[in-house]
């Protein structure tokens, strides 16, 4: 691995910009070229992703700390430059973004209305989701962040799908709940500039340096504040999550697998990074209330989503049940429990877009998400039933799936801080079962039905996203430490260097 | 040879684990060589651990080895192997049954389209299961723990096209998990407070831990994980349906070895339960109502497979009881010969369903003696020895747990055990004349299994006959002088044995009576109490009252907050956008039109632009505007 | 009180009270006339100011062209009697506060401001200086200026004769 | 008594407001427009003498006072044509019956 730790080279740049460049490539490419478009597509994501895996490979977690730094000072007046790192909590999110762009191609593959700006979009999509998790920058991180929205809303008012509500309403819906968001966060990451800039007299943008500027609690209360609602509608918390199910509804199918893959997970990074790392005080304040919401995610979503007949409101609705974990998690504020919220937010990502991906493949051939239209579909189309399984499995936190290690660890770490409200959360467990082997019982298993024998199974490039998915599920499953290692590394020298304690408070 | 397998015993679940990816990328289209290599794996698991018994037997000291899984600051996880004689005999019990299930199933799947798949999901289980009792610590249990219950719900929907699998799979993983709900919330709660789950730390640590409100708590929470496991009260319910999956997995998975898991949870963390009295008096109880409960209903059950699948249950209740009343050594006896007597039973009953093309009802059998003579004596051996006759395996281990009962003061259960083994002998000699002895019927043409099945049969038949030898009480070094917690005892009660063979005669000659003599009539007896029968045949209407349950409390609390979600919380949601547009259709009107009302706005603004800046705050006023540069 | 004092106040009371008249005036036309005498005064104002070509500029461009444009203008709207062309609109109070509001910010800002006057003599002509001006300090603003002009013209053109009719 | 840039600047200020009285009190457009253009040479004065006073020798004040009046000259060009335009609509030059532009 000695040549990738070549200092010089920046590979967080080109990880970053190469869909971006095979974007522009598109452009000038004739709408008649399918396959050539797509190819392209294929390409860009397929450079960034190996790229990324061996990033991940390379990171020394000797040292941890950010690495494959990037450095270019941008506007120097207001202290912006465009800074770019890893470490070991984004890193694993830099690789889901790697890992669920290239399915996402993959999975989009059969799509067939105006190929070439699809994947013009797909690939802008990829770039910003990807540089809010590489930069080290404040301004840069919303920047990208805004990059994200206005691909998004254009799919979904193209491409997606008209179901309980139309797509324009989900478009709609999402879009001004992102963009609430982010008014949100722009407003307190203004109030930490300025602020910042009274206590030390440097204007910076800089996360790390932002985290070591003493704010005073009071500010930490109310900038936490700010952020949190930012971050938290973008993660879905409890009363923020009605955006979830109907956007992934009305999404075409790469679109509901980004966003509740990777998207989403901007939210419980930004709040780790962002939130409670610069502001621990203000986190302090604030986490029982999230706790006490997070609880509300996991039960409230995990029961709505056993009375759900779409396929893509059950998925809606689990991730925004899942999400609750995470959240529980950053709210116990510690080692244990944030490794596990991270390694959560990676587990489910993949989960959930190996979910929308087989979904998005039976709709495409179906043309219905309707549960009680289908029944044994494992007859006729075994390899997408066991991608339905797969995803499934690790949905319901099955061990030796990549789930069940970061649940468990949240668990740990949240059970010593907030007893009555985990083992409230744990109870998501069960119906977390229930739900998911109802709907997959429902659709793939019971007699043959002749009208689904003209289905055909996965095929070709449709193959992609169930092994490309489902490998990284089983490997994080089995061998855990893989994806833990490096996500404690992050967390802990963080923990460190702001001060906060590691330990689990015992209540006993 | 020996040392090799006791110090990497960790290859016994490896082997089929590879059989299992093997099959799954390899060899899905090629049905003989997946079998052949399926069998070879766990063949090769088996010689595994008969060198781990021998290793036992010769050391019986705890051998114990682990790698970390994952780890961070205040958690760490490891996987490892714990071979002691608990495990051992576990290991030995296991693996010998998936072998034995494995051959048997060559035969019985024959012809079934995912003959390939089935043998995947065999070695899945194979693995999964020699996981578990080879765990050192209660992680590695929990997740093997999920993968035995991942593994049943393959096999028990393995014809996922029949709706009645799919549902009993569905229960079957879905109750599992009520349980293991609270047997996760014990692991964390020892996580928590002891810092780690490693079985033989813990032992070393919780005797010394003070706080014996919260021990209980946890041991009781821990215990969820073998109600569900293990089919107690209340959480039995899936295990009567789940013999919709083929009949060795019932054999397998639903008799001898992954219900035992529940067992033999509670007896690898005895350390724990022992600390808590009170939480092993409820155990006890647990267990024998379950015993006794189960075995009630057995005896109006009509499908082979059922009256078996209750049976299990009692007996699971039984170890449990065992387990409660202290008398490790006798559940893990009882759940050793329970293995051979149960999988032979379930072998047979698969026997006689594929020699009678899938018929499962009793009274749609009969006169199958002839016609089936190796499966027609063995079941009579496994019934024996179920019924607990002198000298069958189920005797020895029987009579030990009476006795343990018995001699820790527990009357109340020794008699339930006593009115338990009665019933027992008696559904199963009512099952064995009226299904093998009882009036043929004209359109069945039942034949013997092939060799290939039969061979198990015997094999296991002649286990169920000598098995309980080695736990004789008059023998010095016996079962007991292995496998115990705290201090070996050896004891017996001929008093206790003699009853209990007597109780037990007499239910199988009420059996005869009724079934086979037919001098006092079943159903004028199942008239008179009618109510009693009703309620009995129907289960007590448990799964009614679940269902019910699920249908309008759960689904109900789903519909709610469904609802509160669409008028709710987007309601608010709508409603602000309803708001705001409408707050655009008010405000519009300020847009008069007149240039003149904008500009005189405009001028109005400056003004007070122009207050503002200059004189409100003077460090920005007119005076400093002065100068120009 | 030099000459330039009685000059300046004479022009002073020109200009306001022609400026009042072309907003009392109820003629329109007077109104217009009125604005032509303000002109006057300003370019007058100009010639004080020692700012020669500016008040000639003045007189030309004002009072030759704009001036002449707006009667044109009340020519063609204004086919009725004159007499009550020019009315104020409802809102005359508001806008007369509003007025009188901004004009004592002005004084109040005029006077409390300390302007740094240089005591300097103007130059004797302005014509070449400003013309040199225009062509190399400020031609790009002069460019400019001319495109305006231009598209004000077609702008004019098209917006009376209407473009379909044009093009 | 001296004249000073204070007088001419109040003066420019008076005949400002007055000129935008007339831009916002009257009714006929093209009164309108007469204000404006004495607004506009209200800014000119105040350039002229801001010139005069604090840089004589630097015309730039005088150049943009050119400017102005150049602006002017386009402005009341384009606004006559647009008020003939509405007028061959309306036939009316009264401003408060152009109200398009509300809601």
């Amino acid at each position: 691995m000695d040549f990738i730790t070549n200092p010089g080279f920046p590979y967080l740049s080109v990880i970053l910009l190469t869909p971006l460049v095979g974007a522009l490539a598109l452009i000038f490419v004739p709408r008649e070229e399918v396959w050539t478009i797509k190819a392209i597509a294929a390409v860009s994501t397929l450079v960034s992703l190996i790229l990324s895996v061996l990033i991940f490979l390379a990171y020394d977690q000797t040292i941890g700390g950010m690495q494959f730094k990037e450095d270019i000072l941008w506007i120097k007046d207001l202290g912006v430059s465009y800074s770019l790192g890893v470490d070991g909590i984004s890193l694993p999110l830099l690789l889901l973004t790697n890992l669920i762009g290239f399915s996402a191609v993959y999975a989009s593959w059969n799509n067939k209305d105006r190929v070439k700006e699809f994947f013009i979009l797909l690939l802008i999509l990829i770039t910003g989701v990807m540089g809010t998790f590489v930069t080290r920058d404040l301004f840069i991180f919303l920047l990208f962040y805004e990059v994200v929205v206005i691909p998004i809303y254009i799919m979904v008012i193209i491409w997606g799908s008209t179901k309980r509500v139309t797509k324009e309403y989900a478009g709609m819906k999402l879009t001004i709940y992102l963009l609430i968001g982010s008014a949100f966060l722009l407003a307190g990451m203004i109030a930490l500039y300025v602020n910042a800039y009274q206590l030390t007299g440097v204007r910076t943008m800089d996360i790390e340096s932002l985290m070591l500027v003493p704010f005073t609690e009071h500010f930490q209360i109310i900038g936490f504040l700010l952020l949190g609602i930012g971050f938290c509608t973008l993660i879905s918390m409890w009363p923020f999550h009605s955006w979830s199910p109907d956007g992934y509804a009305g999404a075409p199918t790469a679109v509901s697998m980004i966003h509740a893959g990777v998207l989403k997970k901007i939210g419980g990074y930004g709040l780790i990074r962002i939130g409670l790392f610069v502001l621990p005080a203000g986190a302090k304040f604030w986490a029982p209330l999230i706790a006490v919401l997070a609880v509300g995610n996991v039960v409230y979503a995990a029961v709505i989503c056993l009375v759900q007949k779409d396929l893509k409101y059950v998925v809606g609705y689990s991730s925004v049940s899942h999400m609750g974990y995470v959240l529980i998690g950053i709210a116990a504020l510690n080692v244990i429990s944030i490794n596990g919220a991270i390694a959560q937010m990676f587990a489910h990502g993949v989960m959930a877009a190996l979910f929308f991906a087989m979904i998005g493949n039976l709709y495409e051939k179906s043309h219905t998400r309707n549960i009680p239209d289908f029944g044994g579909l494992a007859n006729q189309v075994p390899r997408l039933a066991v991608g339905f399984m797969l995803a499934g499995l690790a949905s319901l936190g099955l061990p030796g799936l990549a789930s069940f290690p970061a649940e468990f660890t949240i668990f740990v770490g949240a059970f010593g801080v907030y007893q009555v409200f985990t083992i409230i959360a744990i109870s998501g467990i069960i119906f977390t079962a229930v739900y998911i082997l109802r709907m997959l019982g429902n659709v793939l298993f019971g007699p043959r039905q002749q009208q689904w024998d003209k289905l055909t199974d996965l095929k070709g490039p449709e193959w992609v996203p169930l092994i490309v998915l489902g490998t990284v599920l089983v490997t994080f499953g089995i061998f855990p430490y893989l994806l833990m290692d490096p996500i404690n590394t992050g967390v802990t020298s963080l923990f460190a260097r702001t001060g906060l304690s590691t330990v689990i408070g015992g209540g006993f | 040879m020996i040392h090799f397998a006791v110090q990497n015993s960790w290859l016994i679940p490896l082997m089929p684990a590879i059989a299992f990816a093997i099959i799954v990328f390899f060899l899905r289209r090629t049905p003989q060589a997946s079998a052949f290599f399926s069998i070879s794996c766990i063949s090769v698991s088996f010689l595994l651990s008969l060198g781990v018994v021998a290793g036992v037997l010769m050391d019986p000291a705890a051998v114990e080895s682990s790698v970390t899984w994952f780890s961070m600051p205040g958690l760490t996880v490891e996987m490892g192997t714990l071979i002691d004689p608990i495990s051992g005999m576990m290991v030995f019990v296991v693996s010998l049954i998936a072998l034995l299930v494995q051959i048997y199933s060559v035969g019985y799947m024959e012809n079934d389209p995912g003959y390939s798949i089935y043998f995947a999901y065999q070695s899945l289980f194979a693995m999964s299961m020699l996981g578990l009792v080879i765990a050192n610590n209660f992680v590695q249990m929990f997740v093997f723990w999920e993968l035995v219950g991942l593994c049943s719900y393959l096999l028990i929907g393995f014809w996922f096209y029949k709706i009645s699998a799919r549902e009993a799979a569905k229960k079957a993983f879905v109750t599992n998990r009520v349980g293991d709900y609270g047997f996760l919330l014990g692991i964390l709660f020892l996580q928590i407070i002891f810092g780690t789950l490693n079985f033989t730390d813990l032992a070393q640590i919780i005797p010394t831990y003070a706080n014996v409100g919260l021990l209980t708590v946890i041991a009781l929470l821990v215990f969820t994980g073998p109600i569900g496991k293990s089919g107690q009260f209340p959480l039995h319910v899936w295990l009567p349906d789940a013999m919709e999956g083929p009949t060795p997995v019932s054999a397998l998975i639903h008799a001898a070895t992954m219900v035992v898991a529940g067992v033999y949870l509670i007896a690898r963390a005895f350390f724990l339960f022992a600390a808590v009295p009170t939480a092993l008096q409820v155990i006890a109880y647990v267990g024998g109502f379950t015993a006794l409960f189960a075995a009630t209903i057995a005896i109006t059950q009509n499908d082979i497979k059922r009256i078996l699948a209750y049976s299990t249950l009692s007996q699971l209740g039984y170890m449990v009881m065992a387990l409660g009343v202290g008398g490790l050594t006798a559940s893990m006896f009882h759940l050793m010969t329970h293995a051979f007597f149960k999988a032979l039973l379930f072998l047979g009953a698969g026997s006689v369903i594929h020699a009678l093309q899938g018929k499962q009802d009793i009274w749609e059998m009969g006169g199958l003696a002839r016609k089936m003579p190796i499966t027609t004596k063995t079941f009579i051996i496994g019934s024996l020895a179920l019924a607990g006759i002198f000298p069958l395996a189920g005797f020895w281990s029987k009579d030990e747990i009476l006795l343990a009962a018995q001699s820790n003061g527990f009357t109340g259960l020794y008699l339930i055990g006593s009115l338990v083994a009665f019933l027992t002998a008696f559904y199963m000699f009512r099952l064995v004349f009226v299904a093998f002895y009882g009036q043929a019927k004209p359109n069945n043409d039942p034949h013997e299994s092939p060799a290939v099945m039969t061979t198990p049969l015997i094999i296991l038949g002649l286990l169920s006959v000598v098995g309980g030898l080695v736990g004789m009480p008059w023998l010095s070094t016996n079962f007991g002088s292995y496998v115990y917690f705290g201090e070996a005892h050896h004891g017996y009660s001929l008093m206790i044995m003699v009853t209990s063979t007597v109780i037990a005669l007499m239910g199988i000659y009420l059996a005869y009576l009724m079934y086979y003599k037919k001098t006092i009539s079943a159903s004028a007896i199942a008239n008179r109490f009618k109510a009693i029968y009703t309620l009995l045949y129907n289960k007590y209407y448990i799964d009614e009252i679940y269902q019910w349950g699920i249908n309008h409390i759960v689904d109900g609390a789903g519909r709610v907050a469904y609802w509160i979600d669409l008028h709710v919380v987007d309601g608010v949601v709508n409603g602000l956008a309803k708001g705001t547009r409408q707050s655009g259709t008010i405000l519009r009107y300020l847009q008069t039109g007149q240039t003149q009302h904008y500009g005189m706005v405009l001028v109005a603004a400056v003004v007070v632009i122009i207050l503002l800046l200059g004189l409100l705050d003077p460090s920005l006023g007119i005076s400093a505007w002065g100068g120009g540069n | 009180m030099s000459v330039s004092a009685i000059v300046f106040w004479i022009i002073a009371a020109v200009i306001l009270g022609s400026a009042i008249s072309v907003v009392t005036a109820h003629n329109l036309v007077h109104a217009a006339f009125f604005m032509v005498l303000t002109f006057f005064g300003v370019s007058g104002l100009y010639v004080l100011l020692e700012a020669d070509f500016l008040a000639v500029v003045q007189i030309l461009i004002y009072v030759g062209a704009v001036a002449v444009l707006i009667v044109f203008g009340v020519m063609l709207t204004q086919r009725k009697e004159m007499a009550q062309t020019n009315a104020f609109s409802r809102h005359k109070w508001v806008a007369a506060f509003l007025v009188i509001l901004l004009q004592i910010l002005f004084g109040y800002a005029v006077t409390h401001t300390p302007w740094l006057v240089v005591d300097e003599a103007a130059p004797d002509t302005t014509v070449g200086l400003l013309g040199e001006m225009m062509l190399t300090e400020l031609v790009i603003p002069f460019e400019a200026v001319g495109i305006l002009l231009l598209v004000a013209v077609v702008g004019a053109i098209i917006l009376t004769k209407g473009a379909r009719r044009i093009l | 008594m001296t004249i000073t840039l204070n007088h001419y600047l109040l003066l420019a200020g008076m005949l400002f407001c007055i000129g935008l009285y007339g831009a916002l009190a009257k009714q006929n457009a093209i009164s309108i427009l007469m204000g404006i253009e004495l607004m506009l040479n209200a800014c000119v004065i105040n350039l002229v003498a801001f010139n005069r006073f604090m840089a004589p020798n630097h015309l730039v004040g005088h150049a943009f006072g050119l400017f102005v009046i150049a602006l002017a000259a386009a402005e009341v060009a384009v606004g006559l044509a647009l008020v003939l335009t509405v007028y061959r609509d309306l036939l009316s030059v009264n401003i408060q019956d152009f109200d398009w532009l509300k809601w």
